[in-house]
């Protein structure tokens, strides 16, 4: 699985994107970012309120019920400013 | 047409291009979104947009698609810059073409408005006193939702 | 800005010469209306624009002034050719600029709507069967009884 | 007083436009359009039917019943058709 983040949410993580292996137990968007914010306090500090980050998978939107595949591209995200 | 790039673009040119050969147009609307100097009182010397490469184009033109849905378009555009850009700077650019004037208005303002909900842009704005990510507005949200279909 | 002209005109630059060294501005909404090649299911091989001469400038300016009363806008435009044209020839150029994108917008198609109704210009369609004056449409009536205040 | 006529109601009247005393009697557009029509066919041709018939007196739009002053610029046009 490849993790992308932008903006404030990848400066507050450190790191641009990661790939690794879907952890086991984790079925859902909600479900991997509760598990990021164990891996450490950087992770923490970006996702915890989940109110401001928005999830991508594959590149579409999706609600953090989403399920997760192996292969999937997911991008965390601060609510866009663009235009 | 999509395109997200650096560089500057001459809306003239592109407005032009968009329409050329296609005479049963009959109006072209167009929205130019420049950075403004100033945020909630204080001077911006730069921004800095910063986007998700391949998610955005995907999303831009899944908006291309539904004003074509929604609308008897006979051109769309959308080109929206990233990278570091100085006040007065064009960041985008939306317009679209159609022989009803209506759908050419109605159709470019719901391109901006879900663009700036939708499309995976941010924007990091430097002042004097440091640099600082543009939060996004409620009055944004307020404005695609006008747009939602029931 | 007012201008009648027979000449055309370049879109990006009047719209770069409107915002040039204003950097508080946020966007400019434009509309570009072109010259159809079809009207009713006939063919159109030339278009003449007649206008009343100071009368026509006069109008323009008031639909200018009433923009600029109803909206917080930086710069408004408005470019309206006349003499004879061909299908795809631009026609008429209305822009705003503001710091408030609504205010963009809506000012935008306020000033073609009333200028359809209130600025005085006619259309002679040249056709391969002869010339006829375009009749005045209830949709463009329509549209301009949208703004009307009460 | 100068009349300026447009598109086909100068079409129709034939001239672009004429200066003339303001005959006595008439005061008002309204005066002032019923006298022209008896000025010959084409004028009566041409402002037949006054619901397409605007009126400008000095470069603004009146009603038909303004009132009309010796050196008045009146301009007499269809519903526009600009833009």
């Amino acid at each position: 699985m490849k993790l992308l983040y932008f903006a404030w949410l990848r400066q507050k993580i450190g790191i641009a994107e990661e790939t690794l292996d879907l952890p086991p137990g984790v079925e859902t968007v909600a479900a991997l970012i509760d598990w990021l914010k164990t891996r450490g306090p950087n992770y923490a500090a970006a996702l915890d309120n989940t109110k401001l980050v928005r999830v991508a998978v594959n590149r579409e939107y999706v609600t953090y019920d989403h399920r997760l595949n192996a292969g999937d591209e997911v991008g965390l995200f601060p609510p866009v400013t663009g235009g | 047409m999509i395109r997200v790039q650096r560089e500057d673009f001459d809306p003239g040119v592109e407005l032009e291009a968009m329409t050329r050969g296609k005479t049963h147009i009959g109006g072209v609307t167009s929205f130019t979104g420049l950075v403004r100097d100033m945020a909630g009182g204080t001077a911006i010397t730069a921004m800095t947009l910063e986007h998700y490469p391949g998610m955005t184009e995907k999303q831009l033109a899944e908006i291309e698609a539904e004003a074509h849905r929604r609308w008897p378009l006979d051109a769309v555009l959308i080109i929206h810059r990233y990278g570091e850009l100085k006040p007065g700077d064009r960041i985008v650019l939306v317009a679209t073409a159609s022989s009803h004037r209506d759908a050419a208005f109605d159709s470019c303002r719901f391109m901006i408005d879900w663009l700036k909900t939708k499309a995976p842009f941010w924007k990091l704005e430097a002042t004097d006193a440091g640099s600082h990510w543009v939060e996004a507005k409620e009055s944004d949200d307020a404005a695609a939702d006008r747009w939602r279909q029931s």
